[in-house]
């Protein structure tokens, strides 16, 4: 079956990343497919490739680099609300004339009709918020 | 893409105070334009996003509100109050922003089930 | 034990959570409660709240911001009439007239 | 009118947030509710949620995501005999056998 | 700074589901390495915080619910646990990690009332 | 009187940092000081360069560092919750071999001591949260 993801909150502060992230590795497992995960609201905070959390604890945004990359699972963000929250890709910084992007490796900005698509496009459409 | 999916997108949360409602309404307009067949539902606390006569000046935040009227501009024609919420806080349909359908918890729960997606904020 | 002045700030409608049924349980005679944010709902006659508010003997002020009531288009609704309505000054000579503020 | 089978997840504590509450209003025979987060905690036997769960002829299935009972230490507690424990595969399985699904 | 003020932090959430018990816990454990006199309240969902064998391997997040035993080593003595809050959700202090003292709604009022800080997470 | 404030939620997605800037705005105005807030949790976010919120639209951040350099306030954020959430200073990224920072200006990363001795030094001490 083909899955998409939606996933609407913080890394760290919310456990719904966490979850999404649980369910995506079992679904794998299981043999499912997921094409692509959206990050909405303040969800894009998972996309940011200067997080650092502590030592002993999960790198969230790593974790979610490397299932794309095995997986080839797009990534992608709402731009606008990226764009609010201070996730930039290169585009973005120049664009608003900002000196660096901080974009984490595998994700991609898009429009909220790219989940509208997805919707469309996949069996079930989840999300995980707040 | 030529297929269409019935979308429902479920608000719960009450304006300005999170960002959800503004978020919210971007995606169904989105969804809208998108052409796909869009329901909105306003129940518990969300009923007050319709609530007209809303002023952000004072505290500085964008006022989204007035982007409402434009559901009619993008034929979104399925908007649904949940009749008791509004009854709760002492509101009729006269207080909101735009026309909408009241319902009750099992026209409702008969709308969710025509859907393909139910998405809640 | 030195008796302190206390200001309580609510910031979550009634539905959205419990904290300003949680505040009041721990508001004595004396202390201020302020609705700011989403809490200013319950500064509606009807909500939630109705009937919960502590009576004019206990002692207890409760306040709302006027600035979050216009912004979510309550000023010219029907409000808790023992509810008084203050600005951000208001805010900020509650604060200095309190010894601590709980911000629930 | 096509009927689907509905798969509602909830992830808030009945104290955090009346979403169970309201889940349970909109969830018919033939659907599942599965707990997830810190919904666990309404599992507890003890709990807000106790005589409001749907009774066994409501055709209503409420199960409860395992992983997050172990990581909250409710594994060995008394929690409700009709809701069903199910692992991160089991959800997969309920997402699939299921025609749409709700976070609420 | 010389200056000692008491400082009461409160704890309402249940641990995992977000990051506010955790970051409570450090922000607890920092003003008591700062000897100002801390006090530390569990009321609500914040009881669950403190509930024994939680095993976070499953959703791979760290556990930190053994720090509340470094409680003692940073001579934090004064940890309340609403006493209603137990009893709604069937628990005693017999399920907790940590040696508590049960406290009422009145005592916890009167407590709070000696505070010269009072931060609610 | 002298208050210090901490800010415990991100920007635009919670109102709480635009309450407390109207609430600083009226205490300067009534001729109290803020020597410091102290952002701590989700509230870090307040503190990216990187954001860009839509045109017609305040921009939070900017708000801070504008209101911390005019009246001379110190706005530190918590360096283990930054860190996390991928708020970085140019030293936070040279030890953790990241290209690049996105602390905004008038910010500074600190412990939580600070936000303690906050506590201490201020007449009252106000937080906004979630």
């Amino acid at each position: 079956m083909k899955f998409a993801l939606l996933i609407n909150t913080g890394p760290y502060q919310h456990q719904a990343a966490d979850t999404a992230y649980q369910f995506a590795r079992a679904a794998l497992a299981e043999g499912h497919t997921i094409r692509r995960i959206f990050f909405y609201q303040d969800g894009v905070y998972n996309a940011s490739r200067l997080s650092v959390p502590p030592q002993d604890d999960r790198h969230i945004v790593r974790r979610w680099s490397a299932l794309a990359a095995e997986h080839r699972i797009e990534l992608l963000l709402c731009s606008a609300s990226a764009l609010r929250r201070g996730i930039l890709d290169k585009e973005g910084a120049r664009v608003n004339a900002i000196d660096t992007d901080n974009l984490a490796p595998g994700f991609r900005l898009a429009g909220l009709a790219q989940l509208i698509d997805a919707g469309i496009e996949a069996d079930r459409l989840l999300s995980f918020a707040d | 893409m030529s297929t269409k999916k019935r979308i429902m997108i479920v608000n719960h949360r009450p304006p300005h105070g999170t960002l959800h409602a503004w978020e919210s309404l971007d995606l169904t307009l989105t969804a809208a334009a998108f052409e796909q067949e869009v329901s909105v539902v306003f129940m518990g606390d969300g009923v007050f996003q319709l609530l007209a006569d809303q002023d952000t000046s004072q505290i500085n935040i964008k006022n989204f509100a007035p982007a409402y009227r434009t559901f009619r501009d993008y034929d979104i024609r399925h908007v649904y109050v949940e009749k008791e919420a509004l009854a709760r806080r002492g509101l009729s349909s006269d207080d909101l922003l735009i026309d909408v359908n009241l319902v009750d918890t099992g026209a409702l729960c008969r709308l969710m089930t025509e859907q393909d997606i139910i998405l809640h904020f | 034990m030195d008796w302190k002045r206390m200001l309580h700030t609510v910031n979550k409608s009634p539905t959205e959570s419990d904290k300003l049924e949680t505040c009041l349980r721990f508001t004595q005679a004396g202390h201020a409660v302020l609705l700011i944010e989403n809490a200013v709902y319950a500064a509606l006659a009807e909500s939630a709240m109705a009937g919960q508010w502590p009576d004019k003997s206990s002692g207890i002020t409760v306040y709302v911001l006027t600035p979050d009531l216009a912004a979510r288009g309550l000023l010219g609704r029907d409000l808790h009439p023992d509810i008084r309505q203050i600005d951000y000054p208001g805010f900020v000579r509650l604060v200095t007239e309190n010894d601590v503020v709980q911000s629930w």
